[in-house]
């Protein structure tokens, strides 16, 4: 499944990449890439193995076969960390943030991993006034600047995605991975949610992992369609809606969205 | 080097690992299934070993002691786990272990106030005294091959009970997916009340198969604790096969260890040096092993998940 | 963080401030002298020295989520530091207690670097293996005493002075020690490098998808925490004036532990509040009763299923109700 | 919400109370001045048993006097050392300078007191052992104010070894735990055996599972074997060595191993087996029947040789106190009263040689089942008549 040759190079590629457990392939020769400026949307039914496939890219679970290249460089045998380190900054499905800290130690905490300042031992972290002004500049621009004392624990859920963003933009990605953003998230939030996506787009390239089909269709460029393992489809969104396959095999229940 | 002595010492290892994995057993369980550290679990042996001493004097029966030991190892299972346990299921395990030591120190210094410090007698079973001839130069005591018979007896249980009941697909289930039993409507706590005082009455069965070879006292368990944790840690919390595997592995290390290596270490460092490097050598291996085997293998032979 | 680790709190929180604990140490140590009690500073001086190898142990714990269960093998080597460099002639303060810091703290980080490769149960139990492998060694160590162990030769001296002559002495050392350590420590786990700790701790996939591995920092950590008990060693022996293997008992890992645990791990003053609580029951059970241990076990029981937990709930609890 | 004033001064003055006060405890009132003796034994524990024995023995001593000790009303305090060694020093502290004893006895194992030994003996208070006895306070570190009412641990083993040869062993196999008192116990066997040693096997300290080394002494088949098993390892041994069929083909020759304490444990397993001692619950002299009777009387069980040398410590006290009408005060006058050992032992024959160790008699013990259903050792035969220990000659005091 050949796509024309980009002028530019993408940021992320995946190159036939398969990975299995025992009997269960959860990935099948995955080919895949996200270029600059571009928010790439990976869908596809429950169980085709997109948790795996994020897994693999983000570094937590290694692949059987296949390559991984991020900005330019095979990071294939790479750990999580290290590929953070280059840029990939990734939100979770589940949102992963520190509990016990406030919003704004968890974005300040962000700032210092960033600014690699993290083996200072003797002034205490919150007198890091760089961080300190980062993670309130970060918390204002995704809409948090009323709960930066708030604990992180004590935020909504949809509140609590947007810390998770903003601890991940502060360390200016090069590619934003965002597993499910709006899974478990009202009406409200998620079109704030959207409406915050949207401000990034064309800034940062994004790929995003969603259910739901109305943000994927306000945001994606292209749309690629995770089926037992295998992309069945990648292309503009027009060019997924239109395909039979993908009619069948997925969006049919997804219609009356 | 005889055939024989070197088929004994295979024996004798095999032997100390299966009363090793008796009590690894109930320990890895627990373990597995609740995410629960019990560090009493050493007590349970002793209190195992305590019973059946003191029921077979009484009654003059050594069938009779045992049968209604492992009843009483049982009932105390259940009494510890109403009392103690439930309480703690849920907490940290650092909450664990300060509270499961708390315990030992109570249970301990009880049995101590009750029978003294003194080791109780534990005489073997008559009928099950002297040794056989298992072939010419290899005299074995029946004892030990009582308990090789005990131990792969309960493997055997275990291993159908786990693999072919519900039971033991829920066992198996909450060791790797406890949210998911829950899900199904299983109620968790009870299956470990149960899970847990079948293990108080595996541990009870390993300290009596282990009285009549040892000394009954107080803190017999504290050694076999340390022991039974290193079985299970090197097997992978939660794995009965693991245990199984671990047990064998670190009875035969240690036995062969203790019998071979001076010798080896006489030919190739000379007579000083073994006599020193020796024992000391033997009396660490099994903790060398198991640092090798986390140090390649971080969460043990078969463990899953790394918790 | 910061805030809420190093200071606030209502009721009796003030207690576990560093500089309350060291004023109710050097208090305590003022009235033991001026009644004249010959043994009081001796008891003082061995609670403080304890309360310090606490503290590393609970720096380890409450902030890097690290539980050694083999604690005592620093602890251990800190006291054979000046045995074998006592047999060797040397008894200066000054190459002491280095060598028993950078003794200590290589030891805990070679055998780190293993260790850290596993997580939760499994480095409980690989840490103890590794303080049993030295348990094993020191006992067979002929030269030093072997499983009996030996006495030093002298105390700690300061270029030939003897400025340990008496448990007072020691005791003002060891207070002292526990302060400065108390000090740095809480300023450890207030700047950076504690909260990568704390971060790594509660939740280690979100710190490496922020880019960092925390594996070097909790070297670092177990580095220096096993320096700091490798410093307690060296009080210890100059304290006993005899070392031996059973310092390195997996006993003394589990008590140090429940000094830690008892006493809470959220602030370094809960161990030294838990290190307090063991000795004082040690010394007023141990006199009742030669089960005392009995009322020991009942104690701890009944501190963690009472909800308590630890020593810091329990006094908020009994403050507020 | 800070705390009031008030409220921290009190708490304050609480939590540094607790920390004083505990070291402090003052001894209660002081009634009459009494003799005070501080009694060190291992109370918990796996050799718990033997430091209740050796304990016991002391109190009984104290008790069939009339609470006294050289006719002065005494006060015996009585501390666990635990079986290790800064705890004891740190407990031998208190016993010094918070109750101000004037004399500590007691210790089951050489290494505890060759922690305390230190502290006590600068202190110049009077240390009576009621059984360790290392050879380096026999030898060269021998000090006026140690006294042993016991033994010198080399000797015991010597017992065996002389055993071993006057019975014209020709091959024996060692078998000891991997630690000093270990490697001393094969040193002090060897002293006197002249035949082979065909190997010395060390064990781990503890050590529950003896079927490896089992196995080897019943491919090598010696004329004996030779061990020292105290506590609960020598029970484990005891009934493994029975069950391999052992017990009645090769000889089983042991310190330490096979004594009242542990007798109650193995029982038939033991009987017939070997023990080197300087005492047994049959030895004939008068004071020994009495003591016997006693200390089955109050007890329940049968003495061991702990018992008997607690028992001991107490008389040769109580003897020495009278010497010099009950003062402790004097010390130089209290050491030459305790050095005369002015008391009948239970033992017989028993004098103190210049470095406060004993000259006495050694026997080899069997274990019997008694007519009464109790198992006991029982004097086989005398081994050393009026022995000195082998250090004596180091030890600079005249």
């Amino acid at each position: 499944m050949a796509e024309p040759a980009s002028p530019q190079a993408p940021v992320l590629a995946l190159e036939r990449l398969s990975k299995s457990f025992g009997a269960l392939t959860v990935t099948r020769d995955v080919t895949l890439d996200v270029r600059p400026a571009e928010v790439h949307a990976l869908i596809g039914p429950n169980g085709a193995g997109k948790t795996s496939l994020i897994a693999q890219i983000a570094g937590a679970l290694a692949p059987d076969a296949g390559r991984i290249l991020f900005a330019g460089a095979d990071v294939t045998r790479l750990g999580m960390a290290r590929r953070a380190r280059r840029g990939l900054g990734r939100v979770f499905q589940i949102s992963n943030v520190v509990g016990a800290f406030t919003s704004l130690e968890n974005v300040a905490l962000a700032a210092i991993v960033a600014g690699g300042r993290t083996f200072r031992c003797w002034r205490p972290a919150l007198s890091d006034r760089a961080a300190l002004e980062q993670a309130r500049a970060m918390l204002e621009r995704v809409g948090l600047a009323d709960r930066m004392a708030t604990p992180a624990a004590a935020l909504s859920h949809g509140e609590r995605r947007a810390l998770e963003l903003a601890m991940c933009l502060v360390q200016e990605p090069k590619l934003l991975l965002l597993d499910e953003p709006m899974a478990g998230t009202g009406r409200a939030e998620s079109e704030r949610l959207t409406a915050l996506l949207a401000g990034l787009k064309g800034r940062i390239p994004i790929l995003l992992v969603e259910h739901d089909m109305a943000t994927v269709f306000a945001l994606a460029d292209r749309i690629s369609v995770l089926i037992s393992g295998a992309i069945a489809i990648t292309g503009t969104p027009e060019t997924v809606r239109a395909d039979a396959v993908v009619r069948q095999a997925y969006l049919g229940d997804e219609e009356a969205v | 080097m005889t055939a024989a002595l070197f088929f004994s010492q295979l024996l004798n290892g095999l032997q100390l690992g299966v009363i090793l994995f008796l009590v690894a057993a109930g320990l890895t369980l627990v373990f597995g299934v609740m995410d629960f550290i019990n560090l009493a679990h050493g007590v349970q042996y002793m209190l195992g070993a305590y019973l059946v001493a003191v029921l077979s004097a009484w009654s003059g029966s050594f069938a009779f002691g045992l049968a209604a030991g492992l009843l009483a190892a049982l009932a105390l299972g259940f009494v510890m786990e109403v009392l103690v346990f439930r309480h703690l299921t849920r907490r940290d395990h650092l909450e664990q272990v300060l509270a499961t030591f708390g315990l030992i120190l109570v249970v301990t210094e009880g049995v101590r106030m009750i029978f003294g410090s003194a080791p109780l007698p534990f005489p073997v079973p008559a009928a099950l005294n002297g040794t056989v001839t298992l072939f010419e130069g290899l005299n074995y005591p029946v004892w030990r091959l009582v308990i090789l018979a005990v131990g792969v007896a309960v493997a055997v249980l275990l291993w159908v009970l786990v693999n072919r009941t519900r039971a033991g697909m829920l066992v198996r289930a909450g060791s790797t997916h406890p949210q998911t039993v829950a899900a199904l409507g299983v109620d968790v706590d009870r299956l470990f009340l149960f899970v847990f005082a079948f293990g108080a009455m595996l541990a009870g069965l390993a300290g009596a198969m282990a009285g009549p070879l040892v000394s009954v006292e107080p803190t017999m368990g504290d050694k076999v604790l340390i022991l039974a944790f290193v079985v299970v840690v090197i097997g992978g919390i939660g794995s009965i096969k693991g245990a199984f595997v671990a047990a064998i592995l670190v009875g035969l290390v240690d036995t062969v260890g203790r019998a071979f290596l001076p010798d080896l270490l006489r030919t190739l460092v000379g007579k000083s040096a073994a006599a020193t490097a020796g024992p000391t050598l033997s009396s660490m291996l099994i903790y060398l092993l198991m640092a090798l085997v986390l140090s390649f293998r971080p969460s043990g032979l078969f463990g899953g998940r790394p918790s | 963080m910061s805030a809420r680790a190093a200071g606030g709190g209502a009721g009796f929180a003030f207690l576990f401030r560093p500089a309350v604990l060291i004023a109710l140490f050097a208090l305590a140590l003022a009235v033991a002298v001026w009644s004249g009690s010959g043994y009081a500073p001796t008891i003082i001086a061995r609670t403080a020295i304890l309360a310090l190898a606490a503290v590393s142990l609970s720096f380890l714990i409450g902030q890097a989520g690290l539980v050694s269960f083999g604690h005592a093998a620093p602890l251990g080597i800190g006291a054979y530091a000046v045995l074998i460099a006592g047999e060797y002639g040397v008894t200066n303060a000054l190459v002491l207690f280095p060598l028993g810091f950078a003794a200590a703290a290589l030891w805990s980080a070679a055998t780190g670097v293993i260790a850290l490769r596993t997580r939760g149960v499994y480095f409980i139990m690989i840490t103890l293996a590794f303080a049993q492998m030295l348990f094993y060694v020191a006992g067979s160590l002929s030269a030093f005493g072997g499983d009996d162990g030996l006495g030093i030769a002298a105390r700690a001296t300061f270029f030939g002075q003897r400025f340990l002559r008496t448990d007072t002495d020691l005791a003002v050392f060891a207070i002292a020690a526990l302060g400065v350590t108390l000090l740095v420590l809480e300023r450890l786990s207030a700047a950076p490098f504690g909260l990568m700790l704390r971060t790594g701790r509660a939740n280690e996939e979100k710190l490496a998808s922020l880019g960092l591995d925390p594996f070097v920092h909790r070297l670092v950590a177990l580095a220096a925490a096993g320096g700091i008990a490798g410093i307690a060693g060296v009080l210890l022996a100059n304290q006993v004036e005899y070392v031996s293997p059973a310092t390195m008992n997996w006993h003394v890992s589990g008590e140090l532990i429940v000094m830690v645990v008892l006493g809470g791990t959220k602030r370094l003053g809960g161990a030294v509040l838990g290190a307090v609580a063991v000795m004082v029951i040690d010394e007023t059970l141990g006199h009742f009763t030669e089960f005392w241990k009995f009322g020991l076990g009942l104690v701890i029981l009944g501190a963690v299923l009472l909800r308590g937990a630890d020593l810091t709930q329990l006094i908020r609890g009994t403050a507020h109700g | 919400m800070p705390a009031s004033p008030t409220r921290r001064l009190v708490a304050l003055a609480l939590a540094s109370t607790a920390l004083a006060a505990t070291a402090l405890a003052a001894p209660a009132a002081a009634l009459a001045d009494p003799v005070k003796v501080g009694f060190v034994s291992t109370l918990s524990g796996p050799p718990a048993a033997l430091g209740v024995h050796m304990r016991d023995g002391f109190l009984l001593a104290v008790k069939e006097l009339g609470g006294k000790l050289g006719g002065q009303p005494t006060e015996v305090i009585v501390v666990d050392d635990e079986l290790k060694p800064d705890v004891a020093v740190s407990k031998v502290k208190a016993l010094m300078e918070r109750d101000k004893v004037d004399i500590v006895a007691g210790t089951v194992f050489s290494n505890v007191l060759m922690a305390i030994q230190k502290p006590v003996l600068a202190n110049e208070t009077f240390l009576i052992s009621a059984n360790a006895g290392p050879s380096p306070l026999a030898g060269k570190g021998c000090s006026p104010f140690f006294f042993s009412a016991s033994y010198q641990n080399d000797q015991v083993h010597s017992v065996m070894g002389q055993y071993a040869q006057d019975k014209g062993f020709k091959r024996v196999i060692l078998i000891t735990p991997n630690y000093q008192a270990g490697k001393d116990a094969m040193a002090g066997f060897k002293r006197n055996f002249k035949g082979e040693v065909v190997e010395e096997i060390f064990t781990q300290l503890g050590q529950l599972d003896f079927s490896a080394e089992l196995a080897k002494i019943q491919a090598a088949k010696p004329d004996a074997i030779f061990t020292f098993m105290p506590g609960g390892m020598g029970v484990n041994l005891v009934k493994q060595y029975q069950q391999a069929g052992l017990a009645g083909q090769i000889p089983f020759l042991s310190s330490f191993t096979i004594d009242e304490t542990t007798l109650p444990a193995t029982q038939d397993a033991a009987v017939g087996l070997l023990s080197g001692a300087e005492w047994a619950p049959n030895l004939d002299t008068p004071q020994n029947k009495a003591f016997v009777a006693a200390y089955e009387k109050e007890y329940g069980i049968v003495p061991s040789l702990y018992a008997a040398q607690g028992y001991d410590a107490a008389m040769l006290i109580d003897g020495a106190l009278k010497a010099t009408g009950g003062k402790v005060s004097d010390k130089e006058a209290f050491r030459k009263a305790l050095a005369s050992a002015p008391f009948k032992s239970v033992r017989g024959d028993f004098s103190f040689n210049t470095n406060g160790f004993p000259i006495q008699d050694f026997y080899v013990v069997k274990a019997v089942k008694r007519p009464d259903g109790r198992y006991a050792t029982e004097i086989q035969s005398k081994v050393f008549d009026n022995a000195a220990d082998a250090y004596v000659a180091e030890c600079p005091l005249k």
